[in-house]
């Protein structure tokens, strides 16, 4: 069967909301409207309104209430319209849900998921394009999930809910409406994935294409093309991005010894960056060839079309990117 | 004076203030300026409509149409060297603020000749010449930002104010009872104008907003209501209120309004509110037809106005055809304009090994 | 009943709401143990004090010295399952909810055996189990964040309410107006306590807010001013707002009270305000000055006040010594208590290829 | 002659003040108080209210304004009292400052100096010691600056201020007291320093040390101690962290083929996992060793004085680092 990640992620929330009352929905129109892009549906209905709350368009206090609520026991899944918006509410993420059971020497724990669209919808512009990976999985605190198809969308959900700490969820406009094939397994209420842990798509020996998100659909495009050619690359989905799953990656590069990365976001101490690092200081001899970065264009995106595509990476730089090493 | 009209609006409700006069001067010239303005921005709304639905823009597209006698009767009441900035809900301001149709449209195609050269789409149109600081796409952001310009106004010892419009939504917004405080502290000249039409998206004023009046809650600021559905009213209540506040800082405005449309094209607008509700405001309260039936019962002919609705759609009609004519803009665009001194450095492009200097080309020549 | 004192305090300033009666009913039993708790809270913050000028410690530190009765009270009048969460200046939090004078020194001293265990300093002071969720850094973010507390409360059931503690400088932040409105939207029993001591760091609070009414500043939330130099007169109203709240939701306290020390230990605390200012507070108004003349009045020996003092030197001097030599927190507590799940991954160390496995142990036993 | 960082931004505000009318100092205490760190010390009494204005505690309003004032012509000097609370304005430098140029298409630029001590102080803990330098300088359209002596505190000042963009300039409050000798050019005043250069501290052929602010202290006094040992370090203050100074990276690099970057901040995309990814990407063939990274511990601040030194890097810790390639 397939299934869309808009579903897997609708029926991740109502059946953790089924399986925990502590666990409550809270957010601008994810209520009566059903979610400025559906991925409440239903959840009102069935719920009601104590957990499934509207909420008004002040994110910061609606963050700092969630937190609070979470701090006193709850756990709230915090929805943001799109990521954009959460900058009004930086400061609460950061420094009341990453920090407290640090400072409060383990005291008050944080249960909470942080939800929304990341980075470039379609033709949206420069205010609604942001790409947040690479800030929040540099906080220590917080886990930063990014989701790709459906059995991510449903394992990651689940494990992020239950999660006692607070995580960051990214997912993707574009990818909502996108369907992907499901096992019983990913169907089942109990179906969880590990947070910090990486999976490879694809296997490959030529060359590592590592990304997260949408990207991970441009990648295994990249691979199939070069696969023509002869390029066999291996295709990592990162799911976790913080934590890294460093052994996966290290272990692909041992076996490749050339690894391009992809993301969307800006190039400048972006996820890319980090790994470029990781990876020649935990693998310098393994290293045949620089890794690459392939990465939104370093400017605000522009709302024409034919910029926008040229502002982010297209299957054919991936290629590209890898034809320059392989 | 020979010619004036005298009409009487619905009267203020006050908040802090003497209510000014519900008793407006007008004039059949003014009125056909108002209703001519009022029915291209009709026009040109209901265009990007079907232009959106005819797949040629893309992204969000948030319409003006129901509103139109806000910001109509803001501009009857204030120069161009006052200054204006306002949400994503911008296209009108473009016009009224001195830009054509065509380049709105072209805008909202991504078209080169677009009001931001397709570089901003349809939530960021500006014209620094006509003081007009944007569409912002942040909800609330725009309110502290309004205020700085007013300071700058102020600062400059120059006697305008700068019109700072927000909906009912952004009216919760914590930055907006920041601005209002240091607003407050350092009188400035800053309308806040709150255009209430009743829904943030899909949600109902009261369920956003534990107090919607709208006008008292800048609480220690003085605030006016007024009825955002009649031109007169908006401008004779802006003009009191730009008095007020180059006399004595910031004021609130609440205007009583109502969009037709969705909040934006993905949203049909009518799951949260009744089709009975838009009807009665269409019929009962339309800015355009109270303007039409003042025109009609002081002796101007229909025919006459019917001509301007000609003119208007055939003006509308040719933005558009000859925004679809325009051109994509250049691929090399992309690197223009991110900084204003020379950077000295180049940035990333989407490949390693790709990297371009950015320049500062407002003209596009190259 | 036999032995209960009437006590008329300052009539209570109120907003949208009736005044509760302004004569109190207290005991001398009652009053010894307020003349104790804010005696202790004193003498803890002059010890702070001098261990702070005598290098014992570091960093930031807000003394609370002159608002004891602001604590005192509510404290009389809430329950320990209510919950409280408050600024940087929460030593005092930390003893009235249950902590010893002794874990709040070596806290300071970055010690071991200090609340947070050195880990969070001064600011950092939190209590779970006794509904003390601390100690915030940032001005204003605790205000939703005890809505939020709040809110639990009522999601669960609980006949409780939330002590939201903050100064008269926060009370302009805009995350207030946001926690108001939803709170009020949702009825929370939300108790918002702007601590008003006048000043916030060095801005008198005329300089930083247009309307420093801070009782009024919930517009449509009700509120109430109270003297917060009388521990009366807060117990009073904090038990009146207490039944309001969880009946109604939220509701404003305005405190008005007096920081004698300055904002923080760099701050003299002196060039803002008068020494006459300072003194005159000291003399007329001084909490603890209050209850002592009462206590006396009512037939209390001074010799039994004495004693109270003289023990209470007594322990916190012992606080103080024991703290010294409490014992510094080893260096791998550096990796405790990031996370509450095992992270199934290492963290970075400052040196490459130093990675470390940071683990949940909240009591530190390894 | 010797003037303390303090004294050097002290005047180069003074002067800038004098010069240009359009320029105002506004923030939290810059006043009547004379600055949190007495920064802004005698300009109220200089120049008026008008042009150095006490704000409320209200960050994202007063940032707002100072970037509306900016768009309307004016060259606001915001000072946040530390970095840590411009979270709360976040969304204002980066969706109204950072891209309104480009959103305008040229026409609204925002001639912006947003300043304030960033990172750890001594012994103010997790809230209050965040480093920001990663995160701005990935962000298009602004400028990020970050003096270490008095030379470099005056210049690029002078030239943050006298720039028509929006610029992130971010101090350190422990070095606020330190004196540094300074030349009479550095004092004169006309003195300004190119956006976009690092600066050679100390030459060396061995191994590069590359850091910002208070750091560029630690690698100097590292060099020193190395040099003892026969190690040569040549030690690079960024000055600039976007843009960075590739080319003198690479010239670096080129010379000693190692390479170690040092920073305060979190390690996960930091600034020094952007170096090392650029200089692996840019001159592959000349690292003799990975570019290591010495960084803030992945951990919120602690309070006690042994653990905050446990928590950020020591000049000994960089040493080690050196010696682990040298
Ligand atoms: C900070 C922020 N949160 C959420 C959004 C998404 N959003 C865009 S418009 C809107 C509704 C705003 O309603 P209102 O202020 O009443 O203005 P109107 O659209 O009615 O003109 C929302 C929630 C946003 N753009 N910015
Ligand atoms: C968001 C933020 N901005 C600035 C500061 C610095 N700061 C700490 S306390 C303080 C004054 C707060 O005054 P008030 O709210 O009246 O509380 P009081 O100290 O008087 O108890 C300031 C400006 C901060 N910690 N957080
Ligand atoms: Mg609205
Ligand atoms: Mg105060």
């Amino acid at each position: 069967t397939e299934m869309t990640v808009r579903d897997a992620i609708n029926s991740a929330l109502d059946e953790e909301l089924a399986r925990d009352d502590k666990v409550y929905v809270l957010g601008e129109e994810v209520g009566e409207y059903q979610g400025a892009y559906k991925i409440t549906r239903g959840l009102l209905q069935k719920y009601g309104p104590d957990r499934v709350k509207d909420t008004p368009i002040t994110e910061a206090g609606f963050t700092g209430i969630a937190v609070g609520s979470a701090f006193a026991g709850l756990k709230p899944v915090c929805e943001f319209m799109t990521w954009n918006f959460a900058l009004q509410a930086l400061d609460q993420i950061i420094n009341s849900a990453a920090k407290t059971l640090y400072m409060s020497a383990g005291q008050i724990n944080c249960p909470i998921v942080f939800r929304g669209p990341n980075g470039a919808a379609a033709g949206v512009a420069a205010q609604h394009s942001q790409c947040f990976a690479a800030w929040y999985s540099s906080v220590p605190g917080l886990k930063v999930l990014a989701p790709y198809d459906s059995e991510d969308a449903r394992g990651l959900m689940k494990a992020a809910i239950r999660d006692p700490d607070p995580v960051i969820f990214l997912e993707n406009e574009i990818l909502y409406g996108q369907a992907f094939p499901v096992t019983p397994e990913v169907l089942d209420k109990d179906f969880v994935l590990p947070i910090g842990k990486a999976k490879v798509m694809r296997e490959g020996k030529h060359v590592t294409l590592v990304s997260f998100s949408k990207m991970v659909g441009y990648c295994l495009k990249a691979a199939s093309a070069l696969a023509r050619d002869g390029v066999e690359c291996e295709v990592i989905n990162l799911r976790s991005i913080k934590p890294l799953d460093k052994d996966c990656l290290v272990a692909s590069l041992k076996k490749t010894h050339k690894m391009v990365v992809v993301e969307e976001g800006w190039p400048q101490s972006g996820v890319g960056s980090e790994i470029a690092a990781l990876m020649q200081e935990l693998a310098f001899d393994e290293l045949d060839a620089p890794v690459l970065r392939v990465t939104g264009a370093e400017v605000p995106m522009p709302y024409a079309a034919n910029l926008e595509a040229a502002a982010l990476p297209q299957v054919d730089d991936i290629v590209k990117a890898v034809k320059s090493i392989a | 004076a020979p010619g004036t009209i005298k009409v009487e609006v619905m009267p203020y409700k006050m908040h802090r203030l003497d209510a000014p006069s519900n008793v407006v001067e007008t004039s059949v010239e003014e009125l056909k300026t108002f209703y001519h303005t009022m029915y291209r921005m009709r026009r040109m709304e209901i265009a990007a409509d079907m232009m959106y639905k005819a797949k040629f823009i893309r992204g969000f597209c948030h319409l003006y149409d129901g509103q139109e006698a806000v910001l109509t009767g803001i501009e009857a009441a204030i120069t161009k060297k006052d200054s204006i900035i306002t949400s994503y809900r911008d296209h009108c301001q473009h016009i009224s603020r001195g830009g054509s149709i065509f380049s709105l449209m072209a805008e909202l195609m991504g078209k080169a000749e677009g009001a931001t050269r397709g570089l901003g789409g349809s939530m960021h149109i500006y014209n620094k010449k006509g003081h007009f600081y944007g569409g912002n796409g942040i909800v609330g952001a725009q309110i502290p930002l309004g205020a700085g310009i007013a300071l700058a106004h102020k600062y400059r010892g120059e006697p305008n104010v700068c019109i700072t419009m927000y909906g009912d939504g952004a009216a919760n917004q914590g930055q907006k009872y920041e601005a209002l405080n240091m607003a407050g502290l350092w009188n400035l000249p800053c309308i806040f104008v709150c255009e209430n039409n009743h829904y943030g998206m899909g949600t109902a004023e009261w369920r956003a907003a534990k107090s919607p009046l709208y006008y008292t809650r800048g609480d220690y600021i003085p605030g006016i209501k007024v009825d955002g559905m009649d031109v007169l009213a908006v401008k004779n209540a802006v003009a009191f209120a730009k008095a007020y506040a180059l006399a004595n800082g910031p004021i609130v405005m609440e205007m009583d309004t109502y969009r037709y449309h969705g909040h934006s094209m993905s949203d049909p607008g009518s799951t949260y509110r009744t089709r009975d509700e838009i009807n009665a405001m269409r019929t009962e309260r339309d800015p355009i037809e109270r303007v039409k039936k003042l025109l009609l019962a002081n002796g101007v002919d229909a025919a006459e106005l019917k001509k301007i609705d000609k003119e208007v759609k055939a003006e509308v009609d040719g933005a558009v055809e000859a925004a679809k004519a325009g051109t994509i803009p250049p691929d090399h665009w992309l690197w223009k304009n991110m900084y204003m001194a020379p950077l000295g450095a180049e940035v990333r492009g989407v490949l390693p090994g790709v990297y371009k200097s950015p320049d500062f080309d407002p003209e596009y020549k190259n």
